[in-house]
């Protein structure tokens, strides 16, 4: 029982890593961004290519891959998102083509990874090695994406809720034609919402590739994930995010354990789908 | 002093203002009058940097300010209260409000002019917990004001501001509006509410199709009588 | 004469806050009646309840003398009830007459085709926009807005008619026309529920009136009346208006 | 007048299409086929999601559903019966998952349908696996890819002819008007949720069938094959690139974006998918509103 | 068709969405290395003795039936191709084997596993399966299990999990009659989906169950997953077998180094000569080290289509007819052959010891490694 409490907590803990990062691009810059999930599989790539032919340690990577995804989210931002965020008359215009253009950025990223890297598994082993968490013998890298998402977690939502700089994310977040007014420049907050999004995918990817195979073509499943965790948490809320991260994680676990572990992601689709049934607007989403 | 200088407002082709001159003192309530669609909201809107100006000048302290982004007007004085509110829906009255003292101009005296603000409001005061949009129509507009205080504007620029307000609360609001002046703001009001406006306006300009057809002191503008005919209605 | 619509003990919460507290109110066929109170006293709320916008957790609403009380929106309309929002709902996407069209297609004698053509036309000319039917409803200004939304209550021919600040943010001699509209509805036999914060238009209109303050019912008579009551003053008029 | 030229161009459109196979080599089919197939996805798909902006990516859902129908039913019953099979089990999955949806709206909605469809998969999985012990099945039927193509224009035309009545009728009004505000249309009389559910059960029934039609041609059917939610991602993309408001726009997207990446794929199969990326994103910065929005623009460019 | 002056050969290939992975490591690069070692030789012999260069026409099928089955229609007819070559999976050759069949072309199904090879072989006649069936992989392993379990090596308890499609159902469809024929207890048997990347739950209860022998019919990320589990939780039972991956050149890295002993399908025997200088032209040419299993039979059946074109040229039905009688060279033996259009001679087992992934049950072959067990610990 403790056992599948920490294992599904660490598995959770995964989950809320990588859909933080999304909650704040969708809910604050208002990008539906279907290449988050690559994004997360560059950073795969690109810590494992420091590994393996630099042995550059993946916590070392971490140093020289999040500033570099940082700029890159911003670059994106600048030159893909911001002319759209611009020509949009209203939110759903933006949400139709924030989702086909990053649908295209999901394949030009993937497109590059296949030619680089060709289209096979990729795994390697670091941090492999058990911690005893209570008794239960869980895995370091693991453990690290439990206690990094709860740390950004922790971290975030101090910021959103407890800081003007926060106050002012949220704004935006939810009133971007008004946040003006109140003199905010909505422009820099959504880019840089978008960027720390993009780096939480990053960090998300370093550690994941820890631990998970990939492959160039895997990011959509982390999309979805993150979508689903983001979705159930209710848009834009990153306790939500961690909530129901963690959530998905335990019942994913419990029924590993207790039912069938065949039957794990469908009742992780049951459990969001009766969950939004009853909370149309997700655990944390405002009616 | 905010001045316009031969304003031009475009949309598409559509030519909403048409080279306005207008001036507001600090200290002063000027009116702006005209029928809907004559341009009234978008002059506001193109002063706040909501609008592009098409062509014109605008100047606050005679450096030219035109062009601005909306968010740096604010910092440097010019807070609008739009048609819609323009507040946080999903936000508290409290966040909307310590919200509106984003501009550095505000930061300081931000304790100081909530007070002011429950003050003049003593219903936010109470709700300042509620999401803003769960509240009345008139409660929004009370939100909409005091949000616009708190950036401790030189220059105060409402859009119909009394529109769904209670008779009790619209004269309480020109109340509040005629201390807010005392507090050396200027304000630049577009009304429907012509009568009570005008009684709390020191001049007013006249806003036909997009052009200024005429100005003059508010008791000018009470007597004349295209405007009694206009805008009082006649009888009513 | 029985009471065209009936409201008895009315009652809403949301959350921790009463909105309306059992309030209770008839009104007589070709009646209108002003609907008056502070902001956020729970006009538009009982509108809502009204026209099964939302739903109510105690009392009953009565139209015609059949229970109306738990009915959703539509089927409420098929009882002859139209209404009119406080800020203005356009449907951004269908063309001026395409926005009255629905509500004649939708109506209790749903039309369609060319009769159903032959009534958008009449409600249009009815308010002032007659030849403006093709027209993007986002190109009207806002008074022609508040046209088009009354065209689109009316096309339902409804006997009741719920109208919340049709007239806000009308200048003086707009709102004399807005006023003479209604006065020709009223003419016509409606009847009509009316919110108003314009005191000039409710003293036109209006032959009685209903006061709330903070969900509660304070008062009720003619208009005339009502609004030299001291309560009514100090709740909601103001000394202005004494 | 103008409709009866129209239905005369469509109908000659339809008939010249019907004769393709007989003249064009097997593979030219094939894509006539597979066009075909997104075709009526997309306008099946924009059926609903067009007016109502309820954004479904629940497409994959029925149309697994509907493969699998055949594959399951193929050596019992005949194949009528089995396509009737399959739009009946669609039509009813419809019912249920509209029921309950409606009260879901944006975001939550399009997440929603996908986790649905997510969960069909799964389910069908488990099932295979641990009730009937089959994960892979055959579908042995004597149809080659024309016999596929003319069913599949069949349902397509019929499609088209639906979303044209509709579009026409007072329920094409009431769909355009609840996808702007359904608090007013309620108000105006419409059975909200009466409508939402009648459109969702003819579109997702359409999608089943397409579905069911296309499964003989594939012999070997498992979940990860029918149920691949690229196919719900495509159909999106094509009705929004088109336009989904429109009657058109889904086989005005549809079309030249299969061609595309048909031969994206035979011409550059290395870079495909950096090569179909990258002119995804210029169409979102060149065509905002879709293909045919876009051509109203450069015609009404024209002629001022 | 003296005057042509080179052979077209075509094939469709996952190159990019969920099939990637599996088809670039087994197909794409034996069809890329084979390809190239041809024409560097000058090309494909023909009969008359003169060779004839290959130009390959590649399409990516984006990992969806509906476009391996449209491109196979395209090269038959549109590009009018001399051969095509299989793509990768074993839905995706059963989706083309009718297309195969109908426009004549020789179908050497290589990366596909089915039980049901003898009754494609009669529907399909130009079919040929060269991977085997589940049968083959389980009977192979049980006999294994029971010659263990009489030395005393093992209990007679198995836990075994497997992936919820094709491949892992076939394969858990075998391996409970025969184990539970062969005396053998299943105590945990439990399937997942495809989708899975946390095995602690899985490996946690496998690791209650007390049996000494693990079997896991696995893709790569779950045979990659359950190992890093495994050793974090020192589960290290007698027997660990898992499913594809486990024979990948990359495998060691990922256990960190200590494979020693775990089992898996496939292998190659350390002797052959073939395979050793196989193995070095793919490292040379593709970068690196081809897998264990698959690779071999890939590149074998092209050896064979190689040899078969030389013998009766390029007539698709002669070169059906070849390679379904005659006896070829190739990296497999000097003597391959099939048997009713399905090769035989596969490794059905294969361990890891001392840092090669050798055969330890070849069928009818010499050259077989003894199994080394019980499997020593992780580290
Ligand atoms: N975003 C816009 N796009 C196109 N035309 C616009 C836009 N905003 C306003 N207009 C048009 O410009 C003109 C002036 O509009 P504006 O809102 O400034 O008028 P107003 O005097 O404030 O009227 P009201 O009393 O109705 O608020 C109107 O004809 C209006 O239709
Ligand atoms: N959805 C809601 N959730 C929570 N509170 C609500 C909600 N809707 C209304 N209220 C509250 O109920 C009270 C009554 O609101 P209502 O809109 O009925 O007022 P009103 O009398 O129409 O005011 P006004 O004249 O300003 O329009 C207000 O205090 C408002 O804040
Ligand atoms: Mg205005
Ligand atoms: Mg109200």
């Amino acid at each position: 029982m403790l056992e599948h409490l920490i294992n599904g907590l660490v598995l959770g803990g995964t989950y809320a890593l990588v859909a933080m990062g999304l909650s704040l691009q969708y809910g604050i810059a208002r990008i539906m961004n279907l290449s988050f999930g690559d994004t997360i599989i560059a950073a795969c790539f690109a810590t494992y290519i420091l590994f393996s032919s630099f042995g550059i340690n993946p916590i070392v990577a971490l140093a020289i891959i999040l500033p570099a995804s940082y700029i890159v989210s911003l670059g994106v931002y600048r030159l893909m998102m911001e002319p759209l965020v611009k020509r949009a008359p209203d939110e759903g215009a933006l949400e139709v083509d924030s989702i086909l253009l990053t649908f295209g950025l999901l394949f030009v990223i993937q497109g590059c990874l296949l030619v680089i890297f060709g289209g096979g598994y990729i795994s390697y082993s670091f941090m492999n090695t058990p911690v005893s968490v209570l008794g239960t013998l869980v895995s370091g890298n693991r453990l690290l994406a439990l206690v990094l998402s709860l740390a950004i977690g922790a971290a975030l939502v101090i910021v959103l809720y407890r800081t003007r700089w926060g106050m002012i994310l949220r704004a935006v977040a939810l009133a971007p034609k008004s946040a003006p007014l109140f003199g905010i420049d909505t422009d820099k907050a959504a880019r840089m919402a978008f960027a720390i999004g993009g780096t939480m995918a990053a960090t998300g990817g370093v550690v994941v590739s820890m631990f998970q195979t990939f492959t160039a073509t895997t990011g959509v499943v982390f999309t979805m994930k993150a979508l689903i965790v983001v979705i159930l948490g209710g848009k834009g809320s990153v306790p939500g995010a961690i909530v129901a991260g963690l959530l998905l994680g335990l019942v994913e676990t419990f029924v590993a354990a207790y039912i069938d572990p065949g039957l794990t992601l469908a009742s992780v689709y049951t459990v969001f789908l009766l969950l939004l049934l009853v909370r149309p607007n997700g655990l944390f989403g405002k009616a | 002093m905010l001045e316009l200088n031969n304003m031009l407002v475009r949309y598409g082709k559509h030519l909403a203002v048409d080279g306005v001159n207008i001036s507001v003192e600090k200290g002063e309530v000027v009116v702006v009058l005209g029928a809907n669609g004559a341009g009234k909201s978008s002059i506001l809107k193109a002063i706040a940097g909501m609008v592009p100006v098409a062509d014109g000048t605008i100047s606050l302290d005679h450096t030219p300010i035109t062009g601005m982004p909306a968010h740096q007007l604010t910092n440097r004085g010019i807070a609008l209260v739009p048609e819609g509110r323009g507040i946080i829906g999903r936000m508290t009255v409290e966040e909307n409000l310590r919200l509106g003292a984003t501009p550095a101009r505000a930061r300081d005296y931000e304790d100081d002019t909530i007070a002011q603000v429950y003050d003049i409001f003593p219903r936010l005061h109470e709700r300042k917990r509620q999401f803003v949009h769960t509240m009345s129509g008139g409660e929004q507009q009370m939100v909409a004001i005091g949000r616009a205080m708190m950036s401790k504007p030189d220059f105060l620029l409402l859009d119909e501001p009394s529109l769904g307000l209670a008779p009790i609360i619209v004269g309480d609001m020109f109340k509040a509006l005629a201390r807010v002046r005392k507090t050396g703001v200027g304000l630049l009001i577009v009304e429907q509410n012509v009568k009570i406006s005008l009684r709390h306006a020191d001049r007013g300009y006249l806003l036909e199709a997009g052009r200024i057809t005429g100005s003059g002191t508010s008791d000018e503008l009470m007597n004349d009588a295209a405007v009694r005919h206009a805008f009082l209605g006649g009888d009513i | 004469m029985s009471a065209q619509l009936e409201i008895s003990n009315l009652h809403k919460r949301f959350g921790g806050l009463v909105a309306v507290k059992s309030v209770s109110f008839d009104l007589k066929p070709g009646e209108v009646v002003g609907l008056l109170g502070p902001n956020g006293s729970g006009k538009t709320t009982v509108m809502n309840m009204i026209s099964g916008a939302l739903p109510c957790d105690g009392g009953s609403v009565r139209v015609g003398g059949k229970d109306v009380t738990a009915l959703k929106p539509h089927k409420v309309s098929k009882h002859g009830v139209a209404r009119t929002f406080q800020l203005v709902r356009p449907l951004p996407t269908l063309t001026v007459g395409e926005n009255v069209l629905l509500s004649v297609a939708y109506s209790r004698k749903p039309k369609w085709g060319r009769a159903a053509q032959a009534i958008v036309d009449e409600k249009l000319e009815f308010v002032g926009l007659a030849g403006r039917g093709d027209e993007k409803v986002t190109n009207l200004n806002y008074i022609d807005q508040k046209r088009m939304e009354m065209a689109r209550a009316l096309a339902a021919e409804p006997e009741i008619l719920l109208l919340d600040e049709w007239l806000a943010g009308l200048n003086p001699s707009e709102l004399r026309i807005g006023i003479d509209l209604v006065q020709h509805l009223q003419g016509q036999g409606m009847t009509i529920l009316l919110v108003e914060h314009i005191m000039e238009a409710v003293r036109a209109l209006c032959s009685r009136c209903i006061v709330m303050s903070a969900g509660e019912k304070i008062a009720e008579g003619p208009s005339a009346e009502v609004l030299q009551d001291p309560v009514v003053i100090k709740a909601y008029l103001g000394d202005d208006h004494a | 007048m103008k409709t009866s030229i129209a239905f005369a161009l469509a109908f000659t459109a339809l008939a010249l299409l019907a004769v393709a196979p007989l003249i064009l080599p097997e593979y030219w089919t094939g894509v006539l086929l597979g066009m075909t197939g997104y075709v009526t996805l997309a306008t099946a798909w924009a059926l609903f999601s067009g007016p109502t902006r309820y954004v479904s990516l629940a497409t994959v859902a029925f149309f697994g559903v509907g493969a699998y129908t055949v594959a399951v039913l193929n050596e019992v019953l005949p194949y009528p019966l089995v396509l009737l099979c399959a739009a009946g089990i669609g039509m009813i999955m419809a019912l249920v998952v509209g029921l309950s949806t409606l009260r879901l709206a944006g975001v939550y909605f399009v997440i929603f349908t996908f986790g649905l469809a997510e969960l069909v998969r799964q389910t069908v999985s488990w099932w295979e696996v641990n009730v009937t012990y089959t994960m892979g099945r055959y579908v042995f039927l004597p149809f080659e890819g024309h016999h596929i193509y003319w069913q599949l224009l069949a349902l397509a035309a019929i499609t088209f002819l639906i979303a044209w009545a509709i579009g026409r009728s007072r329920i094409g009004l009431a769909l355009k008007a609840l996808g702007d505000d359904e608090t007013v249309a309620a108000h105006a009389g419409i059975d909200v949720t009466r409508i939402k559910l009648f459109l969702f059960v003819v579109s997702s029934t359409i999608i089943t069938l397409v579905g069911a039609i296309q499964a003989p041609r594939w012999t070997y059917i498992e979940p990860s094959i029918v149920f691949n939610p690229t196919v719900s991602f495509m159909t999106l993309i094509m009705a929004l690139l088109g336009g989904a408001m429109r009657l058109w726009g889904p086989l005005v997207g549809a079309v030249p974006l299969f061609l595309l990446f048909e031969w994206l794929s035979g011409r550059f199969p290395d870079h495909f998918s950096i090569i179909l990326g990258a002119l995804f994103i210029l169409i979102v910065f060149v065509m905002p509103n879709g293909v045919l929005a876009k051509i109203d623009d450069l015609r009404k460019g024209r002629q001022s | 068709a003296q005057d042509r002056e080179a052979v077209t050969i075509g094939y469709a290939i996952s190159k990019s969405g969920p099939n990637a992975g599996g088809a670039d490591m087994t197909v794409t690069p034996n069809y890329e290395l084979w390809i190239e070692e041809v024409n560097a030789a000058g090309g494909l012999k023909m009969p008359d003795g003169t060779r004839l260069p290959i130009e390959a026409i590649a399409y990516d099928d984006r990992s969806s039936t509906e476009d391996v089955v449209r491109a196979i229609e395209r090269l038959a007819t549109q590009d009018k191709v001399d051969l095509i070559l299989p793509p990768w999976g074993t839905g995706f050759n059963l989706a083309i084997a009718p297309l195969m069949a109908k426009f004549g072309y020789p179908h050497l199904a290589g990366a596909a596993v089915t039980d049901k090879a003898s009754d494609f072989v009669e529907r399909w006649e130009s079919s040929f399966w060269f991977m085997g069936g589940s049968h083959d992989y389980v009977s192979a392993f049980t006999e294994i299990l029971v010659a263990e379990r009489e030395a005393g090596r093992i209990n007679d308890k198995i836990s075994m999990v497997s992936v919820a499609d094709g491949f892992g159902i076939d394969l858990v469809k075998a391996a409970r009659p025969s184990f539970e024929e062969a005396g053998f207890d299943i105590v945990y048997d439990k399937t997942f989906p495809p989708e899975t990347s946390d095995f602690a739950t899985i490996v946690s209860e496998a690791s209650n169950s007390e049996a000494d022998t693990f079997v896991a019919f696995t893709y790569p990320p779950h045979s990659f997953g359950l190992t890093k589990q495994a050793k974090v939780a020192s589960f290290n039972p007698e027997i660990f077998y898992l499913g594809v991956g486990a024979g990948f050149p990359v495998y060691p890295n990922i256990a960190g180094g200590s494979v020693e002993g775990v089992m898996s399908l496939g292998g190659i025997d350390p002797n052959n000569e073939l395979n050793s200088a196989y193995r070095a032209k793919h490292e040379e040419i593709i970068g690196r080290a081809p897998d264990y299993w698959g690779s071999v039979l890939i590149y074998a059946s092209l050896q064979m289509l190689e040899q078969a074109i030389e013998r009766v040229g390029l007539d698709k039905e002669a070169i059906t007819a070849e390679i379904s009688t005659g006896t070829f060279a190739t990296v497999l033996g000097e003597e391959t052959r099939l048997e009713n259009n399905q090769l035989r001679a596969i490794n059905w087992v294969g361990q890891w010891q001392d840092g090669a992934f050798v055969a330890v049950s070849p069928e009818g072959s010499e050259g077989l490694a003894a199994v080394q067990l019980p499997k020593p610990n992780w580290d």
